[in-house]
């Protein structure tokens, strides 16, 4: 590996790393489910990331990035779900607190 | 170089700011922030298709359907803010510390993968990746979709009660 | 030919939703019932190998690098019959013209992307049909928009998001080994550095990600409460086969394909598998809820498939796909009598009722059926394959796991006999006099999954001869 | 023509699935059972003595379809067929007024199947289909007694399902073993795991006969089951399929011989079995129930038998085994004859029987006298021989098994007395005899009894010694008069001395305030306090007290038993169960954590 992407590797998969810890983080600590939803993005970013820093080190950005593009579709899919779902628990409970969602136990 | 570091600084300080912001609104434009640097990074690693999608869906699209939701789900009062401003920092100022130590950890040891990359000589274009070598997952995005207009449908409508 | 697998139920989803809805309500679920009877003849009727030759005109205009082999047949077969049953109950179950409309749309979503997932040959392609049948349930869950199955949904969408980012990374690992994401680059990529630190993390982080989604221990907490706070129909596909086809199915194929057994982390396997067995089970003994015990069960009989894919033998893993296909079958008959009592009594806790099948004698038989094939009695489909698990494991010297599987099957005979005795024998509870057996529509299907799982059991020699012992092949 | 083999599979399992669907008409699956039964026992007998393999490729790994037809399964075979048929003659009066009729005659049938299937397979797995299909059979038969009875049945498919997982795991390690899972082909020697693969085995097999601790399903299903499915199942086909198989695994399949810590075990067992479940045996009030425990103890004679690993004590157990099935079929069916002519089976309620219903009574004096050991009807020879073996490994096996024949003839002499002697109860004067149907079984099993015992080198030279083979029998021939003078003398002494205590017992409470039939349990459940002075120096009611407190101790010791079944394990597993579904508490976060810790750990393990 030339030194020039050893200067980029690390950095980046850092921060893809930093971006999950921050992500799990959100999503574990808040108790609001559109934060919790925020917390995922963030945690998906870190992905994206990943995935196009594996392209540009082996130069084979071209299947990465046509990766990329497929996964944000799905997560614009996915984020149209979970906010769907986040607003009808809003219409049910009038409220949007994880807190509100324990009732499956046991 | 350095403009890289710079960018992956603006990177993860948006995506903490994102994580502690009191409002949920500014949240949600912390969201979109980080998505616009990580697109301009993804512009600099090589991968412009992929940063003009992340740049318009996730910085703009997605920021919008948030904020929707949010309008549609809950406003705080002001009261209600100022006490959850207080309890926030006690809840967050962690993240703070498991960052820089994560961060430290990680400057200890440059992460490397082991293995000798497979270095591609004849770089493909995304377009011919994308519309010839993999109609498959093309297939996936219009199924996917189609699947996200029935949820819009469904979960976006009022019940009747 | 195989692209059509795909196609098919595109461009009839495509077909029902561009006519005025008036029109095509009604025969929306003759199209979503034939679709997979069709398919369940073509996988039964015919040899695979042969499906790969005819050529047909799409193949010159689309590459969509599909492929099928023994494994992905008994999977197309369980899709079939799954979603047919699934189709039925929720003609059955569900209230209101335009929901069930809904239900049949996503449904063929859903039958789309777990048929293309089991054909697919690329990681990505992997991933990306994962997602549609994920999205699609997500959306099956939340339908009634109820409370429990809002917080079912979201606590689904919310586990399977992390498990999606843990593939995700895998992926980008592998891409960084690899430089491709086809099965073939991979799996050379793999097996070329079997030390490194970069593929051992690639494969377990991918591994994890599939445990989520397979609902295995202790990557299971979003699984009791989806399957118990979906909507019945919903139930049978998710516990019958959607888990199945996007987590189990998707491990077997990446552990044995594309990893290969000795990359992968063997004893972790095993461990998580056994680890699953016990717990489920326990946790299934306690529950007064009827579809929440019949989840754990789910994740129970999942470690035996897991615990059989660990052991890595040819006839491991020839019993751990039986195992698959016997699970869509008997936890599938399971879930259609759970939707028939609920449909009849409102209710799936199991403290309202008891003395059930006086009133509903074939509800009662044929879960009888199911409950012995669970835990593998004579000469029930489930003995076979849990019978092929543990003399696999008996073989290769796992004595500690054997003795493990085969305890847990007491385990799972306690949980069911006592929900037989609190559901259906017994004096009949109280105020439920007028109680009549649920309506043909649900029958039916139970009628149908319990003479098959008999037939299967009676049968296995042929079913386990041409359908199983070809899995073995796979791994050559 | 090897494929004749199927027939007696095939016949009673089709014609008993077909038996499901008639439904409303009656007598038509009364005397269609009665054919079927009629043509299996002519199957039976038309291949007797004949030596027939059939092998059909069957799962591949060895599992194979293979039947193996020689002496000992040609044997059980013809055993199996007499007394189905007998049992379906008898059902075809008792059976009239019960209930689910077509589901009990459709078990009954499919049960011979399954033991004439689980007796011819060649092949473990195999056998373990029909073995384990016998379950399900037992299960329902349970079932369909009454109301209470699904927690007997529940009781019964647990236990025996335990006992047959261990022999799954058994037939794991021989198969490993051995490398074969064809019977004939197994010869194993018994070191360390083949120890344990035979103690496996046998557990499974002492288990389907009934032997301590798999028992305390028995008496249950007694109370609960029909009682032809009492006469038939546990009385005579599993034992004779657990002995069957108990020989099959002591001679063929491993090398057992006396010097190993094997044989010590299978006779303290035997023993244990014997004495334990006679003491229960003498304190029951329940025709039924006290012939059940009677069919707990005598399997402990067979394992003993069998145990002993000298030709003399193993050809003792299997003739034992056939003698036992004869005798207590003849019980089960008399006490049939009781419970449909009285309406009865509790002992206090019952009384002077003999005279209304003397054919009953006959064949009862018989078949006890038979259990007994009294001579000269067959249940005295093999027990002789299985005295003979006993003492040869020691005396004190010798001891216990005299001193459970002790206990079995005072136990039969106070049931005889009880039901059949003394006053009439005023309810009872109308009984009538049996009708000739229930008649015919019995006189036929009780002449049986006689005949074995008086030509007992027909069964002895035809049946039992071919299957030990020449080279065992080492030129012995065991038919004919006992040879050991001792043993028949300390037997007759035993004999004696049973009908002596009886005989006391009955002076002493011939004339007090209870009836005349309470005269052998009473002392045991009286008070013993107030009247301690009295009767300190009665050697009879000292013997019976202690027998008294050993019986209750030992009830003691049954219900830790069943404690440990239905208390214990449940207990316990509910508790893991409590504690597992606390964890998940409904917050997602939890199971976020789960995951996050499990894929940690997974990660660590693969990098380290």
């Amino acid at each position: 590996m030339s030194p020039d992407l050893t200067q980029v590797f690390w950095p980046f998969s850092a921060a893809a790393i930093l971006l999950f810890v921050m992500g799990t983080y959100y999503v574990l600590v808040t108790f609001n489910l559109i934060r919790a939803l925020i917390g995922v993005e963030i945690l998906i970013k870190g992905a994206t990331l990943l995935i196009i820093l594996a392209g540009y080190v082996t130069g084979n950005t071209g299947l990465t990035q046509a990766l990329v593009i497929t996964l944000i579709v799905i997560e614009v899919v996915i984020m149209v779900v979970a906010g769907g779902v986040i607003l009808c628990v809003y219409r049910n409970n009038k409220s949007i607190d994880v807190r509100e969602l324990r009732s499956l136990k046991g | 170089m350095a403009i890289n570091f710079i960018l992956v600084v603006a990177l993860l300080l948006a995506a903490l700011w994102t994580v502690m912001t009191a409002r949920l609104i500014r949240s949600a434009f912390g969201l979109a922030l980080t998505s616009a640097v990580l697109a301009i990074l993804l512009f600099r690693l090589d991968s412009p298709m992929a940063a003009v999608f992340e740049l318009s869906v996730c910085a703009g699209l997605i920021p919008v359907i948030f904020v929707t939701t949010i309008s549609l789900t809950h406003r705080l009062s002001q009261d209600a803010f100022q006490i959850r401003q207080k309890e926030r920092w006690g809840k967050y100022w962690y993240l703070l510390v498991i960052v820089v130590l994560v961060g430290v950890l990680l400057s200890r040891r440059a992460l490397l993968p082991d293995v000798p990359l497979p270095v591609v000589t004849h770089p493909t274009d995304v377009r011919i990746v994308m519309w010839n070598m993999h109609h498959v997952d093309l297939l996936g995005q219009v199924a996917v979709i189609l699947a996200g207009v029935f949820g819009v449908v469904i979960l976006f409508k009022e019940v009747k009660k | 030919m195989l692209p059509l697998f795909i196609l098919v139920p595109l461009f009839c989803l495509i077909l029902l939703n561009v006519p005025p809805k008036a029109i095509v309500k009604r025969p929306a679920f003759w199209l979503v019932a034939a679709l997979p009877l069709v398919q369940v003849f073509l996988t039964a009727f015919h040899p695979v190998a042969v499906w790969d030759e005819i050529r047909n005109p799409f193949n010159s205009y689309f590459i969509f690098n599909l492929s099928v082999d023994a494994l992905s047949t008994v999977l197309l077969l369980s899709i079939g019959i799954v979603v047919f049953i699934a189709a039925l109950v929720g003609r059955y179950t569900l209230s209101g013209e335009t929901q069930r409309f809904n239900f049949f749309n996503l449904l063929l979503v859903a039958f789309l992307g777990m048929n293309a997932t089991v054909m697919v040959q690329d990681i990505f392609a992997l991933y990306v049909f994962i997602e549609v049948t994920a999205v699609a349930s997500f959306i099956l869950i939340a339908m009634q928009k109820d409370k429990p199955a809002l917080e079912g949904a979201f606590k689904y969408i919310i586990l399977s998001v992390v498990a999606t980012v843990l593939m995700l990374s895998s992926i980008a690992l592998i891409v960084m080994a690899a430089g491709d994401t086809s099965f073939a680059a991979v799996s050379s990529a793999i097996r070329a550095y079997p030390a490194s630190v970069l593929v051992k993390v690639a494969v377990n982080l991918f591994l994890c990600g599939l445990f989520i989604k397979a609902g295995i221990v202790p990557f299971h907490g979003w699984l009791p409460d989806a399957y118990s706070a979906a909507p019945s129909s919903v139930s049978v596909l998710l516990a019958g086969i959607i888990t199945k086809v996007s987590g189990v199915y998707v491990l077997i194929r990446m552990v044995v394909t594309v990893f290969g057994i000795e990359q992968s982390p063997q004893a972790v396997l095993m461990f998580v598998g056994a680890l699953s067995i016990v717990a489920g089970a326990l946790a299934a003994i306690g529950q007064s809820d009827f579809k929440r015990m019949l989840a754990y069960s789910s994740v129970s009989q999942v470690g035996y498939i897991i615990l059989g894919l660990g052991c890595g033998t040819p006839l491991a893993l020839a019993g751990a796909v039986f195992h698959l296909f016997n699970h869509a079958l008997f936890k599938t008959l399971l879930f259609v009598n759970a939707a028939a009592v609920q449909e009849k009594l409102g209710t799936v806790d199991m403290n309202k009722m008891s003395g059930l099948s006086v009133k509903m004698p074939v509800t009662g038989a044929t879960s009888v059926v199911a409950l012995l094939s669970t835990a593998g009695i004579p000469p029930l489909s489930g003995f076979w394959s849990k019978l092929i698990i543990a003399m696999a494991l008996w073989q290769s010297g796992q004595y500690a796991y054997t003795i493990i599987a085969v305890l847990a099957s007491v385990l799972t005979l306690a949980y069911f006999l006592s929900m037989q005795r609190r559901v259906f024998f017994g004096k009949l509870q109280e105020g439920l006099e007028n109680l009549t057996e649920a309506r043909l529509g649900l029958i039916l299907p139970a009628i149908i999954l319990a003479v098959v799982t008999v037939g299967v059991g009676l049968a296995f020699p042929i079913v386990l001869d041409k359908l199983i012992l070809p899995v073995q092949n796979i791994l050559k | 023509m090897d494929n004749i083999l199927l027939l007696p599979i095939l016949v009673p399992a089709v014609s008993g699935i077909l038996m499901l669907l008639i439904r409303k008409t009656r007598g038509i699956k009364e005397i269609a059972t009665f054919f079927v039964a009629t043509a299996n026992l002519l199957i039976a007998v038309m291949l007797f003595r004949k030596e027939l393999d059939f092998t059909l490729p069957w799962a591949g790994f060895g599992m194979e379809f293979s039947l193996r037809l020689y002496h000992f399964s040609s044997f059980i075979l013809l055993a199996t067929g007499f007394f189905g048929f007998l049992i379906a003659l008898y059902c075809t009066t008792f059976m009239r007024e019960k209930g689910a009729l077509n589901q009990f005659y459709s078990y009954l049938l499919i049960s011979i199947a399954l033991v004439n299937g689980a007796v011819l397979s060649d092949n473990l797995v195999l056998m373990l289909f029909f073995w384990e299909g016998l379950l399900v059979t037992l299960f329902g038969m349970i079932f369909i007694g009454g109301k209470d009875s699904f927690r007997t049945a529940t009781k019964a498919f647990i236990i025996v399902g335990i006992s047959d997982l261990c022999m799954m795991v058994g037939i794991g390690i021989t198969a490993h073993l051995a490398g074969t899972l064809t019977i004939s082909k197994i010869n194993l020697p018994v070191d360390a795991l083949g120890s344990v693969a035979f103690v496996l085995l046998m557990i499974g097999a002492i288990s389907k006969a009934g032997a301590m601790p798999f028992h305390s399903w028995i008496p249950d299903a007694a109370k609960d089951a029909p009682l032809p499915f009492m006469a038939f199942l546990p009385a005579a086909l599993e034992k004779l399929l657990g002995i069957y198989f108990l020989a099959r695994i002591s001679l063929d399949m491993f090398k057992l011989d006396a010097s190993s810590w094997l044989s010590p075990l299978l006779m303290i067992i035997g023993c244990i079995t014997i004495l334990l479940a006679v003491m229960m045996a003498l304190i029951q009030k329940d025709y039924k129930k006290l012939l059940s425990y009677h069919a707990i103890s005598q399997v402990g004679y067979m394992i003993l038998g069998i145990g002993t690993c000298v030709p003399v004590g193993i050809v003792g157990g299997l003739f034992h085994m056939i003698n036992h099935a004869l005798y207590k079929c003849c019980l089960f069916l008399s006490g049939g004859s009781v419970e449909k002519q009285a309406g009865t089976t509790d002992l206090e309620k019952l009384g002077g029987l003999g005279i209304k219903m003397p054919v009953t009574f006959g064949c009862f004096i018989v078949a006890a006298a038979s259990i007994s050991g009294v001579p000269p009807f067959n249940g005295f020879f093999s027990k002789e021989l299985i005295y003979d073996g006993a003492l040869e490994r020691g005396w004190i096996f010798y001891a216990m098994a005299v001193a459970g024949s002790f206990f079995t003839a005072a136990s039969f002499l106070k049931l005889g007395h009880a039901a059949f002697l003394g006053k009439i109860n005023d309810a009872n004067k109308s009984v009538k005899e049996a009708s000739w149907p229930m008649l015919i079984p019995m006189v036929m099993i009780a002449s049986l009894c006689v005949l074995f015992g008086l030509y007992n080198a027909l069964p002895l030279n035809n049946l039992i010694q071919p299957i030990l083979g020449e080279h065992r029998l080492e030129g012995h021939n065991f038919s004919g008069m006992p040879t050991n003078a001792f043993l028949v003398i300390m037997t007759v002494l035993v004999l004696a001395a049973a009908l002596l205590n009886h005989y006391l017992g009955f002076k002493k409470q011939g004339s007090g305030i209870k009836a005349v039939d309470h005269i052998h349990y009473a002392p045991v459940l009286h008070p013993i306090y107030d009247r301690a002075e009295k009767r300190f120096f009665d050697p009879f009611d000292i013997g019976m007290r202690v027998a008294g407190w050993a019986a209750k101790m030992i009830w003691y010791v049954d219900r830790v038993i069943d404690w440990l079944y239905d208390g214990f394990s449940v207990g316990m597993t509910y508790a893991l169960s409590i504690g597992i579904r606390r964890a998940h508490t409904g917050n997602y976060s939890v199971y976020i954590i789960w995951s996050l810790v499990g894929l940690m750990v997974i990660i660590f393990l693969a990098v380290r």
